[in-house]
């Protein structure tokens, strides 16, 4: 694209990974925070399943709707490059947030958080609270969502490398069910009652295990893991549902995003590649202010 | 004809998008007498049938129940003036029982809280339906049985009995006997009398000329969605009847 | 027409495939599977999904469906927070649950009685329409039920057996009961079997009609609320397969989609196979690709032995 | 019996509410809505799901209902790209892919037809079957369409229309004018119309089911090729919506869940009326809750006004 | 009797769950006669005509055709063996076409390629269903309206054309006429004879004695399951008829 600078109001798209979900959510608040600062008009797309067959009908449609920008959200690495490149050749900046693509053509700047790391974090924080030995499984919501997927991958590859002592019982599937994440863990404890620890990979798996912890009275023996950190999953971790979160920085990803965007929509220099960090949050230093920072923002 | 009607409609027009079933129809009935509505298939006795019991409604024209105009808007209506119905296509619900479709829209609930609550009397209910359709010589071979497995005059049988049980002022029958016995066919004339004896007005809708000179007091008859004909039963040949309803002979002029 | 026919004989054939599961995953693991432990969840776990499947086993009985439980569900739920953090009344967030949802249920009786809007559509749209609405009111997050609903309600127990479990039964026996003894049941199975037929015999079948989509509504309400009790979140995202975890089970049950025939009991058997097949096959240790796998052929199996009890047809 | 009838002149009218869409928007963002670009992208983004609503639409015009496409897609797209990675001929993937759709729809049809199990149950069993085994081909991870396929099939145009949906929509025409006009679509309505009469009329009605089911497969094979040019990946995950906006499309459309009437040309507008509003809010800018609430809503207005038209029915 | 039979049921047994439709039921049909099987309403006379026309499978008992045992494992290989029926229930489809019912299962198609791919020819199919029905004096006033909209008599015309323009040995007719104006009445029990004199053999099921005596050579008669007696036409009386229905009489031992 060229760098030609846009006259009258800029206008920038985020299209989500998935709609209605507090990491992507948090993401659009903090974006819109800076879009509101930076002057500049915000809409927000987003399919309502983290699916490229969804996604890529909205980029379509968002590009229809000429924004000199888009911030996006992926859903898949390959899928997406056709519709971005029809984008790209519409002068429409492209700002990619949370996920990336495989063409490195794509994307004047990429904000990625990087969900195999948060999965090694979360094994981490899983061998720290169960003392290294023990069952562990992990509950996730669909087989084949990329993001998800890649939390498993990172928390499967950390286990089998530096924690022999945990025996790893392998993924069920929610299908982001939360009776369904209930009727799991029900399963599992029946078949192994020394279960000591769950990865559950997002918000929906964590509730459905932690009910059936519950009603089990099993909360104190079965250590949970969580990801994200919206206030939902925060609650969980207070109410000890869950004994630590892995906290993305979605808020931080929106805004930085816009910024980026607004950048090269006026054809000032942007950053090629911002990574983002996650972070594990326990009980313990859930109120320090570096951690209340990473914490999600409920609505805006 | 002299008297009040009981039941009188004026130039009953539906159409069926294209196809008009009555063209300017009209009826009427007395207190206490058995009127038979004959025409070929098609005439549109059927339509009329199913307005004057307010299933369908007109797409113009008057009803009036005692002299007085009325508009049916919907069954109840028609049956809170006492008028009951056999449809030719019977209108039963296969799932249900003989009792389920006897009862249909009155079911019997059992005394006191149970049947505040809404319980059937279930056992009533089919004593009370067993009986009726006895009345008529039917048998049924089982009383839980869907009507989907009875046969077809049993299915007949159920809806004529029925409909003559609930009647208070006006019973339509609509081809009643079609799938009857012979024994059984008796058996609903009689009750048709029986009917009138009481006090019900008939409106016998019927193909069998033998039926209709036994037991009507009065012939109506529809061609093409009009009247074409009334005869006093007592008075009129079986040529005339079929005359009327070929388009060989035309009355109405005369009325 | 061809309708399949629900006998009493019959729904006892399908409680013996449940049996013959249960026996067999008992046989199996014993020790994990055929625990009270076990059992109860198994109970606990069904409980909810039964309040849904049965109002379903009513709207599928008219020959109608209702897509939309899971969006109301999700929305009561969420409406009945807002009103306990606003209130601090458990009670009123309860009334709000059950009336919302009541709400959405009679929209959807009046459109598809009133417009004669085929009910998948209606459905389809108020599925679309609450979960929005849900989705508008919380902004996309999802809401935290208070602490003292999640600790009280969702974790009581009466004789060991969650207090949640026996409120679903209960209301699941009455409806039942309702369905096969009352003149309520008896116009329901009208309407369904010719609702022609039921119009002339007098029902009111629009009126009827408005009623049992509210009931169904009535029941995605509550079910929220016991939701919000037992998981302590409204789960905004979670609920996108109710609907068609509820229709199987008043199928497998011997609902016809046809209407006029079916049976609560029924249904309650449908709630509890899928149910069971997961439960044993995890604690078997199937991989949970091959689960998905299984299940699917044992669920077809297991109505086809039920089918097949029911005489062959001719060919 | 309560069924609606079809007329040529009722899918005018739903066409009629398409149009209105259609100017609507184009009335409203006359430089986004109305460009070829955008109307080119709609007609791309319906294409696959037109082929699966087209074998829908011959299936519940039996009276029947296919919940495995979504299922059966992912499984032939898998099938496919082993097939593909192991060869290295498109043509070998493509055969692949329809003969695995037409594998399992045939199994749908024998099932039904001479299995006599409930539709609904016999195709969510393939569901979770075929998604199960796609899951375990794959090991649960998406599979990547051959370069050649994603490049080539995937973004090639005739006159400026991508392939792919000139595919679609000369399938989808046969289809339609195959279901009007021959023997077949005459038996296809005559058995969702009274299946024992068909029977009694010489009509080998189940040979006939597997042959429908068979087609849906078929066509759900096909587009599982398609979807896979055209995303690059297999999908494993995303395809658990397309049976009911493929239902909803078929009913949006005018074809009776009881089966005997229906059309393919009412169909192909119910499958862009929920695209076109979809494509419609979001170059309008309306945020995806309300977009939910919105296209809920018009969607039972839209039916709404065609089933008026069929003339208000008596109470 | 003498001649070898056409068709022979021997024996037949039929229950559906606990109700016992046929307890051991006779028939015999003799090329190119009118039979006339009546009996009592529930007496088994349209499960015996399914039975024979392979649309239900017997429990028990043997059919014969030309004096070679049969099983009739489909409606396609009675038709095969040239026998076609009049349902009771008429077996249409409601959303089709008159034409459409006329040719289920025989669709005429175009000449040429396109038949060949299945083309269905509509306007030659819509000209000889209307020809056919107006043979019985059944007028269609449209052509492409469904049954469903159609008049009871009207319906019953398409069915009774459709089965006797296809039958080529025997026709089962069950209760043809039950919904037929007189006209048309008159009309099917003329289309009987001739269909008999072309050398098809005609099975009536009636209750209307007058059409029995009418048109029939031979009468069958079912009661409780069972056939009990048997009589030539012309020498039984009415009485005789009827007495044999209701069990007055039992005649059967004298075979
Ligand atoms: N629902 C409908 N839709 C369209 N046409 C209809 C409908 N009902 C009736 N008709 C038409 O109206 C005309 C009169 O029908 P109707 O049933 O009243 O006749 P009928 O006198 O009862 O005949 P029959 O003696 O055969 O029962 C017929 O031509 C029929 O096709
Ligand atoms: N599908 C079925 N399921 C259960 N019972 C049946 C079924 N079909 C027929 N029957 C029973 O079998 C008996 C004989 O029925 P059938 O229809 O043969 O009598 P029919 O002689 O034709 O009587 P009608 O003169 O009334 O038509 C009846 O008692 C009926 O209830
Ligand atoms: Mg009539
Ligand atoms: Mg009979």
């Amino acid at each position: 694209g060229g760098t030609t600078t846009q006259s009258g109001p800029i206008k920038v798209t985020l299209i989500q990974g998935l709609a209605g979900e507090e990491f992507y959510e948090t993401m659009a608040c903090g974006a819109k925070a800076k879009a509101k600062e930076l002057g500049v008009q915000l809409d927000v797309q987003g399919p309502q399943k983290f699916d490229p067959t969804l996604q890529t009908p909205i980029v379509n449609s968002v590009i229809a709707s000429k924004p000199s920008a888009i911030l996006i959200a992926p859903t898949d690495v390959k899928a997406l490059i056709a519709p971005l490149t029809q984008a790209k050749q519409q002068d429409i900046k492209i700002i990619l947030v949370d996920t990336v693509v495989d063409d490195p053509n794509i994307g004047l700047s990429r904000i990625s958080s990087d969900n195999v790391k948060g999965g090694a974090a979360a094994a981490k924080a899983l061998a720290e609270q169960i003392g290294d030995k023990g069952k562990a499984l992990v509950i996730s919501t669909d087989p084949g969502v990329s993001s998800v997927d890649a939390r498993i991958k990172g928390f499967e590859e950390e286990i089998k490398a530096n924690h022999p002592g945990i025996s790893y019982l392998g993924v069920q599937y929610s299908h982001n069910d939360v009776s369904e994440a209930s009727k799991i863990v029900n399963a599992a404890l029946a078949k192994d009652p020394d279960l000591a620890g769950i990865f559950a990979t997002n918000l929906n798996s964590a509730t459905g295990a932690g009910s059936a912890l519950q009603q089990a009275g099993k909360l104190d023996k079965v250590k949970m893991v969580g990801f994200d950190a919206g206030p939902a999953q925060v609650k969980q971790l207070q109410d000890g549902v869950v004994s630590a979160l892995i906290a993305q920085l979605p808020g931080e990803i929106g805004a930085k995003g816009v910024e980026q965007a607004v950048a090269a929509v006026k054809g000032q220099p942007v950053t090629a590649s911002i990574p983002t960090d996650s972070t594990i949050v326990t009980k313990q230093n859930l109120n320090t202010p570096e951690i209340q920072k990473v914490l999600y923002k409920a609505g805006c | 004809m002299s008297s009040a009607p009981l039941l009188e409609a004026r130039e009953i027009v539906k159409s069926y998008g294209h196809v008009e079933a009555l063209r300017g129809a009209d009826f009427s009935l007395s207190p206490g007498e058995v009127v038979a509505l004959i025409g070929d298939n098609g005439a549109g006795k059927s339509t009329l049938a199913k307005i004057l019991s307010g299933t369908e409604r007109p797409d113009s024209g008057e009803i009036a129940v005692d002299g007085e105009p009325v508009v049916f808007g919907s069954v109840e209506e028609a049956r809170s003036a006492g008028i009951e119905t056999v449809y030719q296509d019977l209108a039963l619900c296969p799932d249900l029982s003989p009792a389920g479709n006897f009862f249909l829209g009155r079911e019997l609930l059992k005394p006191g809280l149970l049947g505040r609550l809404g319980w059937l009397d279930n056992a009533a209910m089919r004593g009370r339906t067993k009986e009726a359709c006895e009345r008529l010589g039917v048998q049924l071979k089982s009383q839980v049985a869907p009507v989907s497995t009875l046969s077809g005059g049993q299915r007949q049988g159920v809806a004529v009995a029925r409909a003559v049980t609930w009647a208070r002022r006006v019973v339509f029958m609509d081809e009643p006997t079609a799938a009857l016995g012979v024994l059984q066919t008796q058996r609903v004339l009689d009750l048709i009398r029986g009917v009138r004896d009481s006090g019900v007005a008939v409106v016998l809708i019927s193909h069998n000329m033998q039926d209709v000179k036994a037991v009507s007091d009065r012939v109506e008859v529809l061609r093409l969605g009009r009247r074409v004909a009334r005869f006093d039963t007592a008075r009129v040949s079986m040529e005339d009847l079929v005359g009327a309803m070929t388009g060989a002979i035309e009355h109405e002029n005369d009325r | 027409m061809e309708r399949v026919r629900l006998r009493d004989r019959q729904v006892v054939w399908i409680a013996a495939v449940l049996a013959v599961l249960l026996v067999t995953f008992s046989v199996l693991r014993p020790g994990s599977f055929a625990t009270s432990f076990n059992l109860l969840n198994l109970v606990s776990d069904a409980a909810i999904l039964l309040l849904l499947a049965t109002g379903m086993t009513y709207v599928i009985i008219t020959a109608g469906i209702d897509l939309s439980v899971g969006g109301v569900l999700v929305f009561s739920a969420v409406a009945a927070t807002k009103i306990m953090d606003a209130t601090g009344s458990l009670l009123l967030g309860a009334a709000t649950a059950v009336l919302t949802g009541l709400a959405w249920g009679l929209l959807n009786g009046v459109l598809v009685a009133k417009g004669r809007i085929p009910a998948l559509i209606v459905t389809l749209g108020t599925l679309g329409m609450s979960l929005g609405g849900a989705l508008l009111l919380t902004g996309g997050v999802d809401l935290r039920a208070p602490g003292d609903l999640n600790l009280g309600l969702g974790l009581a127990r009466w004789l060991g057996v969650p207090q949640i479990a026996w409120i679903c039964a209960a209301i699941t026996a009455v409806l039942a009961v309702a369905l096969a003894r009352t003149r309520f049941g008896r116009h329901t199975y009208a309407i369904g079997s010719n609702a022609e037929a039921a119009r002339r015999g007098g029902v009111a079948v629009n009126r009827h009609l408005i009623r049992v989509y509210g009931l169904a509504g009535l029941l995605a309400g509550l079910a929220g609320y016991l939701s919000l009790a037992k998981y302590g979140i409204t789960g905004v995202s979670a609920h996108s397969t109710d609907n068609l975890q509820a229709i199987a089970a008043v199928v497998i049950g011997g609902t016809s989609l046809f209407g006029g025939v079916g049976t609560v009991v029924g249904t309650v058997i449908g709630v509890f196979i899928p149910v069971v097949l997961q439960n044993g096959f995890q604690i078997l240790g199937v991989r949970p690709f091959w689960q998905q796998v299984v299940v699917g052929a044992v669920l077809v199996a297991a109505v086809y032995v039920d089918q097949w009890q029911r005489g062959r047809r001719d060919q």
